[in-house]
């Protein structure tokens, strides 16, 4: 697993709203087909991170270089089109169009790089199939998350940040998110970075763990280091 | 009966005209969220444009001359567009509504004076093509040609943009852009260059509309807020940007502008305004509009 | 440390104060000698800078004409121009400024707003202006004061004129209907057709004249059609307008293919002069239109054509619109005047001079009426037609020029108008 | 903490020093100067309640020229056909009127529109208000109403006579101060810092049990007085109360003056008053380029310096400040 140079390599990351430092010193990196789980409570700067990954939203400084590139200067869409996708904590599904409308609009960041089909989209989702027509504000939440990871996945990203993929889920649904992100690391060869506060979601579906607190990552390590350590969740998580 | 038939022409030539340079204006309110009060400027700058693209030609023009003039304005203003994307519209995307509104107030001041700086200020006035200089009668009604063809252009103007927005592709990424622009640069659209997109769409039907309209207007460096509180009014009653509700509320204020005035003669040119802030009363989010955004 | 910051936005301020101190009242400095420095306040910029173009040029080359005759015993005449922006505000300050600065005598004005607030202004800071075409009729009447002059028509004279020579020459026609501004100009000049018309056409013909009532048009609108669609249901021969301007250009563009003007034997257009004409080239329709000043029927008059040759040459335009006379007039009346005053330009003193003077013009010689300050001059008028051989597409066919006396109404200052003394 | 003691007396200090500079003007410039003087120390008031409005309770009023003018046409009404009432309670009755046109309009409008439909609501709103004026035949209709006399205030101790143009002028600048203190002290009463509270945070104030259009139609009708004011202290300066001081031109005046200065600083309409008043003096000899010159200025401003004069060297002084020691990172909760 381990390459010499990182998918995703940050150093020093701050990042800012308005007046308020939120990420502070950030330092972490990604391998290819890694995937990891960053962990934190509510507002200890998760999906900030995730944002500054892709400079939209806070105001950012620091390093942050992906597939050996350094990406300063470089838009918001141009990091989507080069593989670093984001779906976001409210998903953010077009309630006007259909969902095969919304999920063919992941398709625009897959420029460039082998696609992905809609096919092969509908094999991993098929929950999705019976949708396809349906608008985009007719589903339920689980449904919604559905079609923002298949979406995302049209982009064919190279790193896929999901930021709280399970939140506000039915245990049932989480487990065949679990089960859909299994796959989706089975077939296609991609990176994950999982924003969660669901650990034993979070565990079925990464190597590595990453543990923030405001705004600082305080733990990086697998999961048996993080299991070693109780004070860590007994600390960071338990709120 | 007559008289009513004429009323709703005449209503009719009032709407269409005033929706052809309010369809730009919409475009631009609804996608980039800035009413722009120069609009009316660079609708002004088009019907100067094709008046001196006419003087090239020596005057008197067929139609489809006329119409490929028209077109010219369009493709100059739409230039025009890109340069004020460029330098004005790209920095008002962060800043507040009372801030993009007084940018585009202070451009269309700059309009007014680089008109009277290139053309003078001498009123000038064109006569429509001599195939649209008749006048058709229906019954005892006499309608001009050229009066039907405004109406025509106005609707024509109507289905071409409601057919642009719904079926082309880049019609489809520019509702997607103006419904959540943040989420659409995450899913690697280039979001600046479809607001640019948008922007010369705009600035070229206000120059079209200019070329369009010249024949029914004098030119004069007022002509850029003579229309404008009018089309501010269809936007605005339309309702958050929709181009469907901009026609219609066109159509609304043309008729109630055009039976006020057949039946109250002695307060001429109040009742569009009267209508508008009556309705927008009643009913502030527009026509159209499903919710008002602050 | 917001204190500080704002410390400096004060500073700027007094900065900006401080640009006034080489703006000193120099009035005692004026004397009686060395150049007269006439002050002209007239719109610079916005929408009546098309017609305080013509001011300035008038008034430039009425001085041109002075200084190149010898000057207003022997000395020259100097003009300061100043934007008054068409608004009271701003032409205030201009005037008060120019007062300030030992300018006390002024032309200019065009609009009726601000002519008649510069009349208690120049009563307490003490100085003349001669307006160079403010339309109302309130200026020498209810709102009459003395520091305020006017060189050109009453609105009266004007409209009058127009009324009694088209009388008189198709007295045929006793059907008239009229388009006007919703305006207070558009009102006055209706009031004074209708009362003239009533009263001319039945001296003329023992007929009583038929007149509709007016069509009142907004202002600044770029849709006429309902109104000339209310004009064509009118049963007229003749239809008079004082619908002015760009707006003039709009309504006849749109009328045009309604048919209207060849449904009707006669158009009569106020004020336009040739700004329809050159607007709409060999589409305008025939029409009579009132004149500040035509050259035509000045022709010889070695101040008219003066006037037009240098217009001409300075501009490259063939077609000067009557406002350059008018401020060519308040030139030579001033001009005039300090002759009289044998040099002084005191205020009152140019009052005494101005009231009852009798000077020479672009339009032949005009007298002050000393009661209401009110000019007496001709009245002009000329017929516009299309034509396809002249190069502008149009060209006057017909001109005439009325008597000032037999038109202009009795001096009665302080007093609203009475129609039924016309 | 701020040092609230320590911005009064600061403010009072600038306030002081632009006194003594309006002040000196009638001794070292001439009287069209003065005028000018009179006219932009009115604007200042003028653009502060806008400012009010804007800064204040976050609405965008495209329509002051209807509360203007409404003051202005008030006071003349009042000093033409009563001119036995009192100066000072003809100024309140031209303040008033603007009050109920506030009133009025804002309790229609303020429930149902905001942001540019507010805008453009009132921009019709005052575009109305113009036309009815125009073809109103006791307001003078397009000529407006004229010769409107400068009183004496007979106070039963002494009387002031205020018909020559300085002592009026005194008059304008007293009158102007008093207004802005008055303005000062409202916004940094309770009540003004919870208007303004509800401008940063319409959410957070509604948690707190505040009425949100209560106290926006509040500031809507204080704004609408002081603007009706400042129109009715300036028709026995000009003598004059034409139409085109409520056409929606006007309206924009107090924007500029606003955006100009800096809409963040109280200071701002006046910084932005003066400046535009040395720019309307500046140009007043040009021909047809004043257009041009303030379009582009204006232009500059909003896409250059967004914080007008006074946030552009507010920012440049805590560039210099923060350069040497950048701030050690403070713990603050992190935002979602």
């Amino acid at each position: 697993m381990a390459s010499t140079e990182p998918l995703l390599r940050v150093s020093e990351l701050h990042a800012f709203y308005g007046g308020s430092h939120v990420i502070q010193d950030a330092s972490l990196s990604v391998a290819p087909g890694e995937s990891v789980a960053l962990l934190g409570r509510n507002g200890a700067g998760k999906s900030t991170l995730m944002k500054s990954l892709l400079d939209a939203g806070p105001r950012v400084e620091g390093e942050i270089h992906f597939g050996g590139q350094d990406l300063r200067g470089v838009s918001p869409d141009e990091r989507s089109r080069r593989g670093l996708m984001l779906v976001p904590e409210d998903r953010r599904i077009y309630p006007d169009i259909s969902v095969a409308e919304n999920i063919e609009l992941g398709a625009q960041a897959a420029r460039g790089r082998d696609p992905v089909t809609l096919t092969e989209i509908y094999d991993l989702f098929p929950l999705l199939v019976p949708l396809k027509e349906r608008a985009g504000y007719q589903m339920s939440g689980g449904q919604q998350q559905l079609v923002a990871v298949a979406r995302g996945l049209m982009g064919a990203p190279r790193l896929l940040l999901l930021d709280e993929p399970v939140e506000g889920l039915a245990p049932v649904v989480v487990d065949e998110m679990a089960q859909h992100i299994a796959r989706i690391r089975e077939t296609r060869s991609l990176a994950l970075l999982i924003a969660e506060q669901n650990l034993s979601f979070a565990r079925r579906c990464t190597d590595r763990v990453l543990l923030i607190d405001s705004g600082r990552i305080v733990f990086d390590g697998s999961w048996t280091d993080f299991d070693a350590d109780p004070d860590l969740k007994e600390r960071y998580l338990a709120v | 009966m007559y008289d009513i038939g004429m009323t709703v022409f005449n209503g009719l030539a009032w709407a269409m005209a005033t929706f052809l340079v309010a369809a730009g204006l919409t475009l631009i309110f609804g996608i980039l969220h800035i009413l722009n009060f120069a609009h009316g400027g660079f609708f002004m700058i088009g019907a100067y444009v094709s008046y001196s693209i006419m003087l090239g030609f020596g005057g008197g023009l067929p139609l489809w001359l006329y119409l490929v003039r028209a077109m010219a304005a369009g493709v100059v203003v739409g230039l025009l567009g890109w340069v004020v994307d460029k330098l004005v519209f790209r920095r008002l995307r962060d800043v507040e509504d009372a801030y993009s509104l007084i940018a585009t107030y202070a451009l269309l001041l700059i309009c007014g004076g680089a008109v009277t700086l290139i053309w003078g200020l001498n009123y000038m006035g064109v006569m429509p093509p001599p195939a649209l200089n008749s006048v058709i009668f229906l019954g005892d009604m006499f309608m001009p040609t050229y009066t039907i063809f405004i109406i025509f252009c106005g609707v024509a103007a109507f289905v071409g943009l409601e057919l642009f927005i719904s079926k082309t592709r880049t019609g489809r990424l520019i509702r997607v852009v103006a419904a959540d622009p943040w989420m659409a640069q995450l899913l690697g659209l280039n979001v600046k260059r479809i607001y640019l997109v948008t922007v010369i769409v705009s600035f070229a039907m206000a120059g079209a509309a200019g070329g369009l309209l010249m024949p029914n207007q004098s030119l004069s460096p007022e002509l850029g807020g003579i229309f404008l509180l009018q089309a501010f009014g269809v936007v605005i009653l339309g309702g958050m940007g929709s181009i469907r509700g901009a026609f219609v509320a066109a159509i609304v204020l043309g008729l109630i502008e055009s039976f006020g005035t057949y039946f109250f003669p002695q307060y001429p040119g109040i009742f569009f305004l009267l209508a508008l802030g009556v309705i927008l009363l009643l009913r502030p989010e527009g026509i159209m509009g499903k919710e008002q955004t602050a | 440390m917001a204190y500080k910051m704002n410390r400096r936005g004060v500073v700027a301020g007094l900065a900006a104060t401080g640009l006034t101190a080489p703006f000193l009242n120099t009035r005692m400095a004026a004397a009686q000698s060395g150049p007269i420095t006439l002050g002209v306040v007239t719109p610079l910029s916005g929408p009546v800078q098309l017609i305080g173009n013509f001011v300035r040029h008038g008034a430039e080359i009425g001085a041109d004409y002075i200084n190149s005759n010898g000057g207003v015993n022997g000395r020259e005449i100097q003009l300061q121009f100043r934007d008054s922006k068409a608004n009271p505000n701003d032409a205030s300050v201009a005037a008060r400024e120019l007062i300030g600065a030992g300018t006390n005598l002024q032309l200019g004005t065009i609009s009726s707003a601000v002519a008649l607030a510069m009349g208690p202004l120049l009563q307490s800071e003490g100085g003349v202006v001669i307006t160079s075409g403010a339309g109302t009729e309130k200026l020498n009447h209810e709102n009459y004061n003395p520091h305020v002059f006017r060189v050109g028509d009453s609105p009266v004279s004007r409209n009058a004129g127009l009324v009694r020579h088209i009388v008189q020459s198709r007295p045929d026609i006793r059907k008239w209907g009229g388009i006007i501004p919703d305006h207070e100009y558009g009102r006055t000049t209706w009031k004074i057709f209708e009362a003239t018309m009533r009263k001319a056409v039945p001296e003329m013909t023992g007929e009583e004249a038929v007149i509709a009532e007016p069509i009142l048009v907004p202002y600044g609108s770029g849709d006429y059609r309902n109104y000339i669609q209310q004009a064509m249901r009118l049963d007229v021969d003749g239809i008079y307008t004082s619908v002015y301007g760009g707006d003039a250009v709009t309504l006849y563009q749109q009328a045009k293919p309604f048919g209207l003007f060849d449904k009707i034997d006669i158009l009569l257009d106020s004020a336009n002069e040739f700004l329809v004409a050159t607007a709409m080239g060999d589409q305008t329709p025939a029409h009579w239109s009132g004149f500040h000043w035509y050259y035509e029927a000045n022709k010889g008059n070695p101040l008219s054509d003066d006037l037009y040759a240098s217009y001409v040459e300075r501009t490259g335009d063939q077609y000067p619109m009557g406002w350059a006379a008018e401020a060519h007039a308040a030139i030579m009346a001033y001009a005039k005047a300090i002759e009289k005053t044998g040099g002084s330009t005191e205020t009152a003193d140019v009052i005494d001079a101005l009231k009852g003077l009798s000077f020479d013009s672009a339009t032949g010689m005009r007298h002050l009426r000393a009661e209401d300050n009110q000019a007496v001059k001709n009245a002009e008028l000329a017929y516009i037609e299309p034509s396809s051989e002249a190069e502008s597409g149009f060209e006057v066919t017909d001109y005439v020029s009325l008597d000032g006396e037999n038109v202009v109404e009795p001096a009665r200052p302080g007093e609203m108008l009475d129609l039924s003394a016309l | 903490m701020i040092d609230y003691r320590a911005r009064f007396r600061s403010n009072l200090a600038i306030a002081a020093c632009g006194l003594a500079a309006f002040a000196v003007v009638p001794f070292v410039a001439n009287s069209g100067l003065m005028f000018l003087a009179g006219l932009v120390a009115i604007n200042i008031v003028f653009g502060m309640s806008w400012n009010l409005l804007f800064s204040g309770a976050g609405l965008l009023s495209f329509g002051h020229a209807m509360f203007f003018g409404g003051g202005a046409y008030a006071m003349a009404l009042v000093s033409l056909h009563w001119p036995g009432l009192p100066f000072l309670l003809g100024l309140a009755i031209g303040a008033g009127a603007g009050a109920l046109i506030a009133l009025v309009f804002g309790v229609i409008a303020l429930r149902r529109a905001s942001g540019v439909y507010f805008a453009v609501l009132t921009l019709v709103f005052s575009e109305l208000i113009h036309l009815v004026i125009t073809k109103t035949t006791f307001l003078g209709r397009n000529d407006g109403l004229v010769g409107i006399p400068r009183p004496t205030i007979e106070t039963g101790l002494f009387t002031l006579d205020l018909t020559s143009a300085t002592a009026y002028y005194y008059f304008i600048v007293v009158a102007m101060a008093c207004a802005a203190f008055a303005l000062w002290c409202f916004q940094n009463s309770p009540a003004g810092r919870l208007i303004q509270a509800i401008r940063q945070d319409n959410l957070r104030t509604a948690f707190l049990g505040t009425s949100i259009f209560g106290w926006q139609l509040t500031a809507f009708v204080l704004s609408g007085a002081l603007a009706a004011f400042c129109g009715a202290v300036m028709v026995p300066f000009t003598q004059i109360a034409s139409p085109e001081i409520a056409y929606w031109t006007v309206s924009t005046q107090p924007i500029l003056f606003t955006l100009l200065g800096g809409a963040g600083n109280f200071w701002g309409p006046a910084v932005g008053a003066i400046l535009f008043g040395a720019i309307d003096y500046g140009t007043r000899a040009m021909h047809g380029l004043s257009e041009i010159t303030v379009g582009t200025l204006l232009l500059l401003v909003v896409l250059l310096i967004p914080g007008g004069l006074l946030g552009f060297l507010q920012h440049r002084r805590q560039k210099k400040r923060r350069k040497p020691t950048e701030p050690a990172p403070k713990r603050t909760e992190a935002q979602p």
